[in-house]
């Protein structure tokens, strides 16, 4: 056993530790303090909530099955040495992901207020779900919000894919899990001062910052973070010629890339209709309509660049196009019409494409495309909510005061959106550069060359992930010769 | 005894086979192989950026024959491997010692 | 960029325009003259529909995943050369098929009648889902009819792959998806001719032609413009021998095939129970249990079939034997009782099994089987249904009159069955025939032969599906000499 | 066609044929004797249960799905030359399961006690889903049921995978939904003995034996045959060394197995909260939330486990142990908080790990680790209901009497459930013995040693599932000298 | 000294690779390859429709070994690829001009 | 002519493919194999169980030149294949009788 692992196991053993003591308390055997466990009284006293507790698990069980869908696309996208380790990655940090939701993410993010009620800057209770958290209400939100943490963290895995050590991938899982998304997402969410500080709803004439699904709380979110740890990796080996000019390095299965779309699209139809929480709010049907159509508007744009470019339509390019409009409709798909659902698409498809390809000339080396995909077009959610939202639903709502955005003669709320977008970057770009700065200067955060070139497959897990294939890079990407735009 | 090596066009090997087996020569051993040379490889795209491929897709074909049977073996092959084109691929001739039939241990011209 | 190309982009260019254009009064700011987009006043009107909104849905989104389905038997039944394109066609469909369907295609599907009440041959309202149309219930019934009209519009694709053309493709989803699907669509239930003229409910017996789920609407349309496009298309290289005896050309991967049929028959519980569009219709638990069932007796009969003609049960046919069940439960699954609907499965089992050898002996090279599976099957399941139904169920709900076929002593009914599977088989086979015979006297639908035999990754995408494996066709199929039956 | 396939074919034509006779009578076309097949008068009595239709149905619905992922976990755990063989069995054990399930095992598990209603041992009525039990309730939980039935007979396809007979599996697969598994289903879910005879009720405090989604009914159950079946089978060839040391013999795909692990903790959110029947009992979203949390606790510490044993973490012991959590939270799920999931998670991990070891040690061959997953776990899930039951839910339903275990000062109920253990062990294990034993004597059940090194896709179902990839087994596993532990 | 090459059934490989080990043969390389010959090929099926498969899985053992040593290696590899049935496989001894060890640059026999 | 046939390490394959290019060495034919030699396998891990693999990945690379040629060929690929560590693979040199080009029927030195 290497010392690092050694460490990394003391660690974990006492952070464990701490943990139970600490819950032993609040987990007490009377359940004198808890909250509604069995659900009778809430059910005596909302005795509509069957069918919102039954459409909000069931979205939240498709947004889960939307790790498969990245684990699909980022494995697709990746080469063959590196496949267990990234299919392991993804199942990795929705397991972390879910046991530091629990411990401290959820009361970040979903607590009372911090300092106070106007203000509030971090939520405070609801830790290890114990006490007045264990009730049937709080345990709905908290999956929901769960499956969506793990979303957010899953986008980076996929940028920074072929190249980090598997330990510093298990700690940043943590991390964001448990601190970074809690807190953008208190802000707009849980009641934090993106959304209600007094200075924000007046801006926005009755409601500050908004982010229906989250384009920005869990896309943008993700997507800057990526950005910001693809910055402090590097490029992967081969990634630049020697005049720094890119080089595609071809996933090595393209058929698990279109599947993992198919995945993500099918669960994106819980990731927004679901995020109404209720399905009282008969407006999920034009949620559900404004999703499909953005993301097919957005992946139609996507195959007719790249066409029009190189004379063959791209099929990666083509799956990046649908998640883009899908990233970008997620802020505003309750608040738009299908019209400007198109139009968001159209738009998301040039960002995408475009946004990629300016990374990849600068030295991003972005795997999959997610700051492209997720970053850039979460903050384009955002932006477009601020422009199309035309006023025939409310905050959250079918109940007033109904959401208008510049279009429909609301300056305000457009500025909102475009503070929100700020902070957003400025939180997660900011958050991503700390951390892996930090982790880069204590345990290193890349693996060595000899590794990277055998493949972590092999170098951070002793296995190969198609072990009765003979697979090859002779003919492909080693044998590319500079791409060219 | 020669071993005819034959690289050619996966596309034709096909043809080649059906043709080797017309005339009788029906052992063979074949492999996936990669090569280049005059032809200069193909372009790709990935996400979008076109990329060069210059290792392309071959056949190689194996065949151990007699001495006298070389020069039909390369007839055979080369008409109808043949597109025109540069990529066809090149035919070595390479000399055997001895053979061995595993199933019966005959050796030499009689274990082809 | 190749002309060919540069046409289509421009093509494609100005419909976009004109659509735009023509869309913008619609859309115009004022909400003045929209449906209930809020769902606030239908919400007071029915408060019973949350639980109906969120199971339409729902079951809508399952039926959108069996685009994940169709894709993977259609790749898993393709060469390795030509992966990434079949991946590509069955995710374009969907993207283009949602945008035509928003234009025009819902309109003319469930518009208002045109000519008359009683004599609706299209639909004439609702295009772009723009005016009164942005209304909650309407988005609903969008939605889910939009992703039975993919369905219709990807069956195609597994059963011409390897050799049309992209382009050919892209157009033909667009007009599926906008005239052929909707125009049957609204004559069976856009309170079209076939199921609500006069004469036809008189013949029935007080309902004209049934559907329930789409056995004829959505299989046998998809199954019957396969046929004709394989006819247009010809066969693949190397498909018959010199005889014209068949050879068979074995898919690239059987797990994708089997993988794809779990996903398909998950999907088909969306399919089946959701077109109650109701979850008050207790009857969808018959209707799940009986498309269960025809299934796993069309499975098990396809398995058997194979076994006693060659001794060993066969992979791939018991997948198609499956899906034929399903498909042949489709129309049926709300009217008959589980001991009818193994008999439906036992009888689809036959079919599909005899079916494609039939055709497969007759010069139609259907790569997946999808005329026997859905044209065939789509047709048995119309005239099941007039043979079976039990009188235990209403037309599409549970309120009398119910509806009784054959063998509880309504041949009329019967008869109106047989009329709507002729009319469907003649809609589909006919528009199938016409469309492609345009656009292969326009622009030409095949790919050259150098291209098909280098496979339609390389030639139409400029992609491989699997860089790092080596793959090879020599020893399957290039070897296989002559098929035999 | 061979000896053994015909004799095969005549036995299901006689069988087949025997049921249809048998069903006619009760088919027969008028309804009279029905029960509410309609479902008019079932809403009218109860108009709240659309929700818990839906609910039941859309969960069943994932349960169904499930069947997706056992057959990838097992296919990427298999070897490339069987791998068309396991996906096949997968298939078909649902096929003939749900055909078994319908002529008799719902009759034998749901149906009335017998001897008598406080001493059932099976149960009766609902043969072939005719007469009273053609009511809208009945085939919900008929649906229900059946899936759950599939799941434990799917398991034992990954454990003895690589060496049965075909036709050996597909007998198995009509006995285990026909009887095997009907049977302790009846004792625990239908009735029967293990939860309502009075000295069980007596001994529990209020109620006998429980177990909410089935940890031991469904999992423990497939678990155990599939450990009696591994014995009777023997290891596979090359699976111990001359020293009688285990050799890992690697999967081909490690990415369909984490896949299918993806596809399993999805389908377990219809597995676990669908098992209320019910969107009233508010209870779902705890469940759901404990069963998430048990499933990260036991993949993160299989992960661990192997870290720190082998200095890499294992991908895939890790999916094993996310799975082994799953199984053991599903008898526990309902009645525990949050804390005492994970703990039962965390247990879950060690149990997979240490048993999937010690059986390999020991000569049990059991491919996907299936024993240990499903048969450990399994029991483990069921005591562990009998030590953290909390008191905050009733038996299977809101009200009261409240559950508690051991923890909270009811030993009683932890002996009930001790005892369910007990002959739960008992029944699976000896069923299994006693099955595979006729079976062995009379048509053998494992193939010749030859057809074993060929690979079972050529020797049973003549296909090669990828036939244009090289795939190879002299790197890998051939070239493995001795496995160390 | 020679180049051994010798094509196998995929099965019998291991076996092989033993047997050579044991008397000291550790060295080889191992392609994949497909073959025919006398072997007539089998019968696989596609959804329910019989093809005949002409080329078959063989694995190609190369072994550069010395002079000497030839004959000892053809009769361990005979011995253990041995079934009997026609598809056994061959072996083909080519001369080897010279050897190089890429790691030292070491020539001749002793790079072996 | 002789037949160049080196087996070296997978990761080093394209290193050596650019230098021989930059001499003007450019058709070539590559193949993947598994080997073994003094180099003695590497560990992995099956479900927690540790396992020896002993053929590992290498390429074959293949390249007829002229008997001139074979010496800076046989420098070229020593140097840019070498690590220093055991199985950096080796070289063996193979007599070819005769090179035929399938496009144009050219033979010998000129169909190189
Ligand atoms: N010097 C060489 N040594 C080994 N293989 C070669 C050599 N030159 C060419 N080849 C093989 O022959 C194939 C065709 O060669 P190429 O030069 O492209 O075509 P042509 O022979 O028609 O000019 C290459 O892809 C490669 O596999
Ligand atoms: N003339 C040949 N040249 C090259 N390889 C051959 C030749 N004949 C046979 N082989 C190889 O040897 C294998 C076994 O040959 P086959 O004739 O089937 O068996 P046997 O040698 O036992 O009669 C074939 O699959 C093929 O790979
Ligand atoms: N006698 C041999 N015959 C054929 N190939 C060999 C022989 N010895 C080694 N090889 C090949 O050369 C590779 C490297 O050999 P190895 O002995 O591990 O390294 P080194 O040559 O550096 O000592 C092996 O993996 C194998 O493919």
């Amino acid at each position: 056993m290497s010392e690092r692992v050694r460490r990394a196991v003391i660690l974990i053993a006492i952070v464990s530790l701490l943990l139970l003591v600490t819950a032993a308390p609040t987990l007490a055997i009377s359940p004198l303090m808890q909250g509604d466990a069995t659900g009778a009284k809430t059910l005596k006293e909302h005795p509509g909530w069957p069918v919102d507790f039954a459409w909000t698990l069931i979205c939240g069980f498709l947004v889960m099955f939307m790790q498969a869908g990245f684990a699909l696309v980022e494995t697709g996208f990746a080469r063959t040495k590196n496949v267990a380790n990234v299919m392991m990655k993804n199942l990795i940090d929705y397991v972390i992901g879910s046991l530091a939701f629990w411990v401290m993410g959820y009361a970040i993010m979903m607590g009372a207020n911090w300092p106070s009620d106007n203000l509030g800057i971090i939520g405070t209770t609801g830790w290890f779900l114990a006490g007045k958290a264990y009730d049937v209400s709080t345990m709905a939100i908290w999956f929901f919000e769960l499956v969506f943490c793990a979303t957010a963290a899953t986008i980076v895995s996929g940028a920074i894919a072929e190249r980090p050590k598997f330990s510093v991938y298990v700690i940043y899982s943590a991390v964001i899990s448990a601190i970074i998304y809690p807190i953008y997402g208190h802000w707009l969410w849980g009641g934090g001062w993106l959304s209600s500080a007094p200075f924000m709803v007046k801006l926005g004439g009755g409601y500050g910052a908004l982010d229906f699904a989250g384009s920005g709380v869990v896309h943008a979110i993700g997507g800057y973070i990526a950005l910001a740890a693809c910055i402090m990796l590097g490029p992967r080996i081969g990634k630049y010629d020697e005049n720094g000019n890119p080089r595609p390095i071809p996933g090595h299965n393209i058929a698990y890339a279109v599947l993992g779309t198919f995945i993500l699209w099918f669960g994106w139809f819980g990731f927004n209709p679901g995020s109404t929480l209720s399905a009282h709010e008969l407006r999920i049907a034009v949620i559900a309509v404004n999703t499909n159509l953005a993301g097919a508007a957005a992946a139609a744009t996507a195959m007719f660049i790249t066409w029009v470019k190189n004379g063959k339509p791209d099929v990666g390019m083509t799956c990046n196009g649908a998640l883009a409009g899908l990233v970008a409709i997620t802020a505003p798909c309750a608040w738009v019409n299908s019209w400007a659902a198109v139009v968001i698409g159209i738009v998301a498809g040039f960002i995408v494409c475009y946004g990629y390809w300016f990374l990849e000339n600068h030295g991003i080396d972005d795997m999959v495309g997610a700051v492209a995909v997720h970053g850039f077009n979460g903050t384009w959610g955002l932006i477009s909510l601020g422009i199309f939202a035309d006023g025939t639903y409310g905050v959250y709502t079918t109940a007033g005061p109904h959401v208008t955005g510049l279009l429909y003669g609301n300056p305000g709320f457009f500025l909102c959106q475009l503070i929100s977008a700020a902070v957003n970057f400025a939180w997660a770009f900011g958050c991503g550069l700390i951390l892996f700065w930090i982790l880069k200067k204590t345990m290193g955060i890349r693996v060595s060359p000899e590794e990277e070139i055998i493949g972590l497959d092999i170098t951070e897990h002793a296995t190969v992930a198609y072990p009765n294939f003979v697979c090859t890079e002779t003919g492909l990407p080693f044998s590319i010769r500079g791409g060219k735009e | 005894m020669k071993k005819i090596e034959a690289i050619i066009r996966s596309e034709k090997f096909m043809d080649v086979k059906e043709a080797l087996e017309k005339r009788g020569f029906y052992g063979m051993t074949v492999t996936d192989v990669r090569g280049r040379g005059r032809q200069k490889g193909m372009q790709l795209q990935f996400r979008g950026r076109v990329m060069e491929i210059d290792l392309l897709p071959k056949v190689k074909i194996e065949l151990v024959v007699t001495d006298e049977e070389v020069n039909d073996v390369i007839t055979i092959i080369s008409d109808y491997a043949r597109t025109g084109n540069v990529g066809d691929g090149k035919i070595f001739i390479i000399p055997i010692e001895d053979v061995v039939r595993v199933r019966t241990g005959e050796r030499g011209e009689k274990a082809i």
